[in-house]
Order: structure tokens, then C-alpha cells, then sequence
């Protein structure tokens, strides 16, 4: 049984509406050193496979097809043992090739 | 000559500013103005209104960014000297941020927008904004928004009960409160609840919609009606 | 290190080896990199509508109460008295909706409403006009999903009621769905603001959001090959902001209500390059623009992308040199850019700086539509399928055997079927104008009280429907199209409206298809014949071709957008029955007309026979008795036959009203 | 100069009907191993600090002033130096103070 936190976030060209009003309300209230703001979207589920591998290939296969709009979004997933380590580590920018950087 | 005026506040995308103008003033016939949110005096108003709309988008969360504005600082301090403050949806949304008003405005449970006419039972008739209205009475008043679904943890509600804070419920056409009659998962099936000190009233149906038969209900003037009237 | 300049990079920008050679005739020279960009999306089918301007231009363009004949501003204006006119129109966004689906919408709905606000008109209302596929496929319900949830978060956000529409689902649209998108707004006659860039030294200047690389495609890149590089420094899909839109209406109505704008223009398709040339070529002056001084998202762009960049929410002004302080002072008032990017010059030549150096001097008007752009003739073929179609015999099918059964089936048809689950996703309330709501009558009805005292007592409406029953136009190209624009006049006098004038969106496929072309041809005629016979002239619209995929071409859709006016919006007419014991009436001639519809489509699986012909005379007979009748009190309720039949009308007019639950005995 | 990553959760106990319809959609595209689905928001921005406890406090700030609702919100932030190295992590659920786990 694994734990996977996604992390879905607008492609890096593409205009952040919500990102430059955060960013300018936060201009308003005085943190004039924070900046670049861009917003995205976190999932988390539980994956119950038994090998790290046939998790991966799963949660790679769900971000593929329904969990990041491939024309606006890139995504990130990080995947945790039941003790909560990190066990591998993975995004969409590698052409969805799952790098594993098991701990 | 009826004393007391109207301040309706326009945040940045603000966009039912002018339907509440409207109704306080063509409807009504009361004496109101706009307040433009970089303003710091209410200029004498008798009685704030936070309109509905998508203030700054509704980006982050409704209401979080234009709760910040200049003239929220006076809205505070007038409410906390017993001044009247009405928020509709969008200004319910802003007085929870602002923390006028206990609670949450979540995300619909069927995640979609809704607009519809709904049936509001009122709870409570002691407060300036139900004061026309009598207890279990069912009035229609119309809906508009994404993000009506209120929370609170378990004893804010408590509180809210034992102090007959919760104003409106979301009900059937016979005043039965049913989850068929919940539009959006509110807790309770609430759709309007008023401070401790029943000065400040936020709601997410908008009875500025109903205040006229021709545009299919005048539900809503008794709740604009009661307020004015309690300025004299 | 500039791109070098051959018919290689001409024809990647889409332009043919007989226009690039045009271009250098007009220059006399070899044209530079940005101003063969330029060339390429003015010269676009887009922009310049040059295999469609010809039959355009046989539509009725002019009428007693047209204040601006159609394609002379961004919206045709029409004159509705008490000083007031309304600006409306259509446009399609159905490309973009195909690959991004919530994005593409919105940003539809995003481009229309500045085409109506940039005439100094406040929006008053939304309507759309949507076609999708078979709603059981996958990709079918992700696509009809998020249209309509991209329409609503825009309308909604930006503040403008979306009060009417339709929704079609037809397999020839499963690749292709069609976005149409109008709006109505209302100006005071002495405030419409005009679109030509005239006054000699008079300032240019840019308002509303910064200037990014979004819509900019293809074609190389000015400074790389065409690589994964120059492609990933573009976002692949141009995102919309109400938030900002709304901010830049307020904005541009102040400043016009001030009296500071000489001309403006919003920024759609080709952004700067279209703007600049188009408001230069209707004032007959050139413009002198530094792109330095445009507010850029990234300081890196290249001259040939400020000029396409289709970023949104941006117009172009240009105002006296001592109004400048007044303009820059409301536009900082609602947190939006306003710089001075150029002036106007005498010349006639559209001339572009960058990064000190001269990117394009092109004379505007050959820019232009209607002036240098080209325009083309198409040959035209009557496709075979017609009279194979024409000539099934309905007569031949077997009748059912169950007619409830077949009613209910009807009745649960995605074209028939009730819409609350869509137009409860928008607000079609805000703005406390309307008066007649989607899913209670034929059209909207939207009251004028705030803008006219009501005269003489009555409170005046506007009245607005979209229609157009694509598979009568497949069938028949010419009656299709005349039944479309009958249509929507029937819906809109059914609600006790006048009908007016239309606008309408041509959603078509490859116009280089004699086929296709012969359908394009036939329904412009058709649209030509009603208008001209019901009074209702065109006042714009749009064109959109290209509608296929490689084994399937959409069904020809000549969408209308068309207004009307009521006197009494209190005495509009429901579709609903209202009282128990009231009479039920049916209007016009009973005709055996089974040919193209829903009931052979859901029943019999087959679309064919001949479409019902248009009697022009009962028509307008029809609008003047609906008129009177409903300005009188006469009648309770009135609704239009159409799509399944008097069964499904009558079922309709029950169940339309939940709170009611009235039924109907049929003698 | 730092980079920041704010995500904020929905409290444990309130309903996310978000995940819910996610997680509805994934066992209709036959992802039954998948379950649990809670989702979030993600907000990036860069912190013009030079030392990583101003870097900490700033973004504290933020999140309490802004960026996360208190009343139904949990955030988690995570803090990167230039390299991309993760040097700080904390979150609200700690009361707010800052737990730096510099590696």
C-alpha cells in the first residue's frame, strides 16, 4: 500500500490569472519580497499496489488520462511508503518516464 | 422624509453593486450611494451593503483579497459599533473572511454554479433584517454562486443555534427542510445567519433579485424593507 | 540573425505563392519577417473573410433603424428609440474550443462582450449557440462539459446574464463541435464610440493586460528554427481573465462616457497587427508604433510576435495628446495598464519600431478587409447526397405501434430533452433585467426600464433568440437557411416580440470543396430571401469555414442571432399553460412535413425528405396576430412548434412549469 | 533568494467533494486500486530573503495572513535554496512554528 501526493501545475508559458491576483494582494499587504506567484492544484490518494513499480505505472496511467489536462498542465508525484519515506519521485516534463529514486 | 442611507461597496468585480443600488433606491425609494472600496469614510451611511459578484475574481478564495480593501477597515469598526451590515453572497463570503461573521463559504457540493429560485424559512424574526417577516414564514428568493456551501465546526454551530443566529434555511415551497431543498450542501441546509450582536446579517441568496414581480418574485423586499425601516 | 525571407516561409504562414508575390508588388520589395506575419493573419480567412467577402456582401446590410451598417464597426447598431441603440453579435470560437474546451469557450465569450463594450455599449446580455457530438462518447462529454462550464465562469465572473441559447448533439459534430457566442449591449446614441484612428499626431496607446506569447502558431520563429524550443516558449492555449475584463469595461465606458476616446478597438484574433491596421485603414491616416513601449509579460519578444500575440483582455485607443493624464488616471483607478505606444501619422503607412530598428512599413489599407486584402471566388458543385435524400420515402416507414412510447422517446432526445442542467450553470439573473428566463419561454426578454423611462407607461424589452435547425440546412441548404432566420422570428413573436434585425455566425467546412461552397452559396441565399421578406436585416456577424476532419465535415450551420422588441415586457408570453380549463389552440396549417425531423432521426434513424417550405405571408400574418394577441392580454401562453412535434410541444407546455403540474385533454 | 511551495488542504474532517468526484471518475475509468482522493491548492512564489529564518517567517506570515483560511484550512510548506534543495519544511498543523529540517 502506497501513499502518492500529484502535483498538477500550469504550463510555464501559460497565463496565471488567480497567480497575478494573489501576487498583487500580497504586494498590497506589505510583502513586497514575495513574487513570481503561480498557483496549481495537489492530489492525494492512497495506491494499493504491492511494488513500487506497478504504482508508479498506475499513477503515471490515471495523470495520463484524467488527473492533468495534457494542453495546460504538467504534473509532479511524489510516492511514500506506509511509513511516510519517499520512495520515488516522478513528473510529466521526462516525457512521463518514471525516473525511480528510491530512498 | 425617511432618515438613513444606503452605502452599497464596490470591490473590484463587484458585479450586482448596481441591482442593490437599484433596489434600495428605485424600489425603495431610499436615499444610497457607492462606496468605492479604496475609500477610508462610509461618508455618514447608515446602513453597508457588500453586493454579490466575483470581487478580484474570486480568485484564491471568495472574498480573502478584497477583505483587505481601504473601506473594510471602516466596515469593521462601524459593525462593531452596532452600525447595520448586510452581505449578499459575495459579501457574505467577504464578512466570514473579514471575520465579522462566524464560519466558511466552501466550494458547492455538486461542484457546479447554480442559479435557481429557491424557498428560504426564516428561523428568526428578531433581528432588523426579519423583522417584517414571522417566524417559519416562507419567502423565494433567487440563488447565483459556486461557493455557498457553509461550515463551521461543530461548536460554532452550537452557538449560533442557542443564540438564534441562524436567520434562513433553505427549505421546500411548505417550509420542510429537506436535502432535496439544500442547493448546496450548507450545513443545517443554512442560507443566512446574523453576528452575536444581530447588527450584521450575511446571505447567500440575493433579495435584491426578488424585489420586484415582474422579475418572478418580491420574496426579498420584506428583508431590504425590515433593515431600512429600523433605521428611523 | 533574422529568418531569411522566401515563399518557403511565406507559405508556412499559410499565404499562397500568388499573394506572397502580391505583397512584394505592394511593397516593392521583399517584405521583412514581421510584416510578412502581419500580411499572413490580416490576409488570414479569418481576418479577412476573402473566399466569403463576395456572398456576404449580397446579404440585406441596411434597414430604416440600422444606425451602423454591418462590417463598419466591430457590431451592427441598431436604433430602438428614446435615444437609445443596440450593439449585438456573434462569433465563433470553435477551433480553440476543439483543443482546449474550458479556455477556448471563455475566451469566446471574453472577445464578443469587448466587441460590444469597444461601441461604447454596456453588455446586457449572453446568448450561445453550441453543437457537440454524440453525447455518449468520452471525448464528446469532456468537450460539452467544460464549454459550458468555460461560458459560465466567464459570463458569471465578468458580470453579463447569459439569458438564452441552444444545445444540438449530432454525430457530424463529434470532432468538430461549434462555440458560438453573442452578446447585446446597450449605448446611448451620443455615446457610441467609433472604431477609425483619425487626427494627425493624435496618441496610440494600449490599455488592459500585458502582452504575452499566446495564440502565436506556427510558422518559424523569428530568431530559431522551428524546434521544440521556439515551441515551448508558447503556451499552447490563451487563457481568459473576467476578473481583468471587467475592470477594462468599467474603464473604457468612463473613459468614452468622458469623452476622451477619438477611436478604439478591442484586440481579437492577430491582436496589435489587426487593430492597428484595421482602425488606420478606416481613418485613412497611418501609425507610427514603438513595440518597446508595449507592457510585455516577457521583455524578450520579437517584434513578429507583440504584433500576432492574441493575449486577451487589451484594446487599442487612440485619444488627444492632452487627454492623455485624463485616460492614464482611469485606467490606473481600475488597476490596468494604459501606455502611449505610437501616434497617428497622414501617410497611410502602418510603421512598426523595435529595439531601435524599423520591423515593418506596410500602407495600412492593403491590410485591410474590404480594401487590400484579396478576395477570392470559390467553385461551386451541388453535392449528390441531396436528392438521394430528398427522395426517401417517408410514407413507406412503418408506422409505430406504440405512440407513447415514441413520445417519450422523443421527449428524452438530447435535442429535445429540458437544458436546466446547462443554463442553471449561469447566471442568468444578474443585472435584475430579465424578465422572461431560460427554460420558461421561446426567448429571452430583457427589460429597458434603467436606460428609458418607460414610455407612456409601458416598460419596453429587448427580445433575443439564437436558432438554426442544421440538419433543414443539410437537407436543403436554401430553405434550411430561410427556416432558421423564420425561426427565430417565430420565437421571438411568440414571446409577443417584433422581430428586428439578426446577426449570425456561418459555421461551414472547406470553402475549397465545390460542396461545401454550393452550401455556403444556397444558405447566404436563404438567409438573403427571409430577411429580405421579414424586415430583419443583417447587421454582421462572422464566418467560420474549415469545420472537418479528415472523414467528416460538419452539417453547414448558418447560425441567427436575432433581436426583436416588445413594447410591454410585463405582457411577455410564456411557453407554459398557466391556468386549469384555459383553451388550447393551434395556429397555421397542419402540412404532412415529416422531411429532416427529430422524429425520423430518434425513431427511424434516418434523415432525409423534403424540408418544409417558408409561407412568408402566414409568417408575418402569425407575428402581427401574436403581437396584438399578447399586447391585448388575450393569450396565456404561446409556444412554438418546432423540433418533435405538436406531441412534444404540447408535452412541453405541461411540463415547462414544475410547480404548476397541469395536464391537457386533446379533442 | 528562495523558492516556496504553500500547499493548502482541506481540514481532515471536512468534506471534499472534489476528491470525491475524482475519485468517482478514476473507478469509472476502471482505476479501482486508487481510493482516498483529497485535493488541494499549490501556490509558488520566490522569497527575496538572504537567510532562510527570514525566508521561513515571511511565508509564515503569508500563509496566516492570506494564503490559507484558518477556519477550514491546513497548509504544508516546503522551501528550496537556489540549487532546488529542499532547506526548510513546516506547516499549520504544528501551530505555525517553524520546524527547519535543513538538510
Amino acid at each position: 500500500m502506497y501513499k502518492a501526493r500529484i502535483e498538477v501545475t500550469l504550463k510555464k508559458k501559460i497565463l496565471d490569472p488567480q497567480g497575478k491576483a494573489i501576487e498583487s494582494s500580497l504586494r498590497n499587504l506589505g510583502f513586497l519580497k514575495l513574487g513570481g506567484v503561480r498557483t496549481g492544484k495537489n492530489i492525494d490518494m492512497s495506491v494499493n499496489e504491492s511494488n513500487i513499480d506497478a504504482a508508479i505505472a498506475l499513477v503515471t496511467s490515471a495523470c495520463a488520462k484524467l488527473l492533468a489536462n495534457p494542453v495546460t498542465e504538467d504534473y509532479e508525484c511524489e510516492i511514500f511508503d506506509e511509513a511516510g519515506k519517499q520512495v520515488a519521485q516522478f513528473s510529466s516534463a521526462q516525457g512521463g518516464a518514471s525516473k525511480v529514486a528510491a530512498k | 422624509m425617511t432618515t438613513g442611507k444606503v452605502g452599497v461597496v464596490v470591490f473590484p468585480g463587484s458585479n450586482c453593486d448596481m441591482d442593490a443600488y437599484n433596489a434600495f433606491g428605485s424600489v425603495l425609494n431610499r436615499r444610497v450611494e457607492l462606496l468605492w472600496h479604496k475609500e477610508t469614510s462610509l461618508d455618514g451611511v447608515d446602513l453597508v451593503v457588500l453586493p454579490g459578484g466575483f470581487s478580484y475574481g474570486d480568485y484564491l478564495r471568495s472574498g480573502a483579497i478584497a477583505r483587505f480593501s481601504p473601506i473594510m477597515n471602516e466596515v469593521v469598526s462601524f459593525a462593531r459599533k452596532g452600525g447595520l451590515v448586510i452581505g449578499i453572497c459575495n459579501g457574505f463570503q467577504v464578512l466570514v473572511e473579514a471575520g465579522l461573521l462566524p464560519g466558511a463559504l466552501l466550494r458547492n457540493s455538486n461542484l457546479k454554479f447554480v442559479c435557481k429560485q429557491v424557498y428560504l424559512r426564516t428561523e428568526t424574526t428578531s433581528t432588523p433584517f426579519t423583522s417584517g417577516l414571522k417566524k417559519g414564514e416562507v419567502i423565494k428568493v433567487p440563488i447565483a454562486h459556486g461557493d455557498g456551501n457553509y461550515y463551521a465546526d461543530d461548536n460554532t454551530i452550537k452557538g449560533l443555534q442557542d443564540n438564534d443566529q441562524i436567520v434562513f434555511k433553505y427549505a421546500t415551497a411548505a417550509g420542510e427542510i429537506t436535502a432535496e431543498s439544500n442547493p448546496n450542501g450548507s450545513m443545517l441546509n443554512i442560507a443566512g445567519i446574523v453576528s452575536r450582536e444581530r447588527n450584521v446579517i450575511g446571505m447567500m441568496p440575493h433579495p435584491e433579485r426578488a424585489a420586484e414581480k415582474l422579475l418572478g418574485s418580491d420574496g426579498g423586499l420584506v428583508v431590504l424593507k425590515s433593515a431600512v425601516e429600523s433605521l428611523n | 540573425m533574422s529568418i531569411e525571407v522566401n515563399l518557403k516561409t511565406a507559405q508556412e504562414m499559410g499565404l499562397t505563392a500568388d499573394e506572397f508575390e502580391e505583397i512584394k508588388k505592394i511593397l516593392g520589395r521583399v517584405p521583412t519577417y514581421t510584416e510578412l506575419g502581419v500580411y499572413s493573419v490580416m490576409w488570414s480567412e479569418h481576418a479577412s473573410y476573402k473566399n466569403s467577402i463576395l456572398q456576404l456582401k449580397r446579404l440585406p446590410r441596411s434597414g430604416k433603424n440600422l444606425l451602423v451598417s454591418a462590417g463598419e464597426e466591430n457590431a451592427g447598431l441598431v436604433d430602438i428609440g428614446d435615444g437609445l441603440a443596440v450593439a449585438f453579435k456573434i462569433e465563433s470560437h470553435n477551433h480553440p474550443s476543439a483543443v482546449e474546451p474550458y479556455q477556448g469557450a471563455a475566451t469566446g465569450v471574453g472577445g464578443i462582450l469587448r466587441d460590444i463594450f469597444t461601441m461604447g455599449a454596456r453588455p446586457v446580455a449572453a446568448l450561445d449557440s453550441l453543437r457537440f457530438g454524440n453525447p455518449e462518447g468520452p471525448r464528446v462529454k469532456y468537450l460539452f462539459e467544460n464549454v459550458v462550464k468555460g461560458i459560465a465562469d466567464y459570463g458569471n465572473a465578468f458580470g453579463v446574464p447569459t439569458v438564452a441559447g441552444e444545445v444540438y448533439f449530432d454525430e457530424c459534430y463529434d470532432e468538430n463541435p461549434l462555440v458560438n457566442a453573442m452578446a447585446v449591449g446597450i449605448v446611448r446614441h451620443n455615446r457610441v464610440a467609433k472604431a477609425a484612428s483619425i487626427g494627425v499626431g493624435n496618441l496610440v496607446m494600449i490599455v488592459g493586460s500585458s502582452t504575452g506569447r499566446d495564440g502565436i502558431h506556427g510558422a518559424t520563429f523569428a530568431s530559431e528554427d522551428i524546434s521544440e524550443a521556439s515551441e515551448a516558449k508558447r503556451p499552447s492555449v490563451q487563457v481568459g481573465d473576467p476578473f481583468t475584463e471587467k475592470l477594462l469595461l468599467e474603464a473604457t465606458l468612463e473613459a468614452i462616457d468622458a469623452g476622451l476616446v477619438v477611436g478604439i478597438q478591442d484586440m481579437g484574433a492577430a491582436g496589435i497587427a489587426c487593430s492597428t491596421s484595421e482602425m488606420s485603414a478606416k481613418g485613412s491616416t497611418g501609425m507610427d508604433v514603438n513595440l518597446d513601449l508595449v507592457p510585455l509579460r516577457e521583455s524578450d519578444m520579437s517584434a513578429y510576435e507583440i504584433m500576432l500575440s492574441e493575449s486577451q483582455e487589451r484594446m487599442l485607443v487612440v485619444v488627444k495628446p492632452s487627454d492623455e493624464e485624463a485616460i492614464k488616471k482611469i485606467f490606473t483607478k481600475w488597476d490596468l495598464n494604459a501606455e502611449v505606444v505610437g501616434k497617428v501619422t497622414d501617410d497611410g503607412i502602418l510603421r512598426i519600431r523595435r529595439f531601435g530598428r524599423i520591423e515593418a512599413e506596410v500602407p495600412s489599407k492593403t491590410l485591410a478587409l474590404g480594401e487590400g486584402a484579396p478576395v477570392y471566388v470559390r467553385e461551386s458543385k451541388r453535392p449528390e447526397y441531396l436528392d438521394k435524400l430528398a427522395g426517401i420515402d417517408i410514407a413507406s416507414l412503418p408506422e409505430p405501434s406504440d405512440y407513447n412510447d415514441v413520445l417519450k422517446r422523443l421527449l428524452s432526445s438530447p435535442n429535445i430533452a429540458a437544458k436546466n442542467y446547462v443554463f442553471e450553470q449561469y447566471d442568468y439573473m444578474v443585472g435584475t433585467n430579465t424578465v422572461v428566463l431560460p427554460g420558461q419561454g421561446d426567448a429571452a426578454v430583457i427589460r429597458l426600464e434603467r436606460w428609458a423611462a418607460s414610455s407612456k407607461g409601458k416598460k419596453r424589452g429587448l427580445v433575443m433568440k439564437t436558432d438554426c435547425n442544421s440538419r433543414y440546412v443539410y437537407l436543403e441548404p436554401m430553405a434550411g437557411a430561410e427556416h432558421a432566420v423564420v425561426e427565430a422570428a417565430r420565437n421571438i413573436a411568440c414571446v409577443g416580440g417584433k422581430p428586428l434585425a439578426i446577426t449570425n455566425c456561418l459555421n461551414f467546412g472547406n470553402p475549397y470543396k465545390p460542396e461545401v461552397y454550393y452550401q455556403f452559396e444556397r444558405a447566404i441565399e436563404g438567409i438573403t430571401k427571409a430577411c429580405t421578406e421579414l424586415e430583419t436585416p443583417v447587421t454582421g456577424g462572422n464566418v467560420s469555414f474549415y469545420n472537418e476532419s479528415p472523414n467528416r465535415t460538419v452539417y453547414p450551420t448558418p447560425v441567427i442571432g436575432m433581436l426583436g422588441l416588445i413594447e410591454d415586457s410585463a405582457k411577455s408570453l410564456r411557453a407554459n399553460f398557466t391556468r386549469e380549463n384555459d383553451l388550447i389552440a393551434v395556429i397555421g396549417p397542419e402540412r404532412p412535413e415529416m422531411g429532416g425531423s427529430e422524429y425520423l432521426k430518434v425513431v427511424h434513424d434516418t434523415v432525409g425528405g423534403v424540408v418544409p417550405k417558408v409561407d412568408y405571408a402566414y409568417e408575418k400574418s402569425l407575428h402581427a396576430f401574436l403581437q396584438e394577441a399578447a399586447m391585448n392580454g388575450l393569450l396565456h401562453s404561446a409556444h412554438d412548434v418546432s423540433e418533435g412535434g405538436i406531441a412534444v410541444t404540447l408535452a412541453e407546455c405541461c411540463i415547462l412549469d414544475r410547480d404548476a403540474k397541469l395536464g391537457a385533454k386533446i379533442a
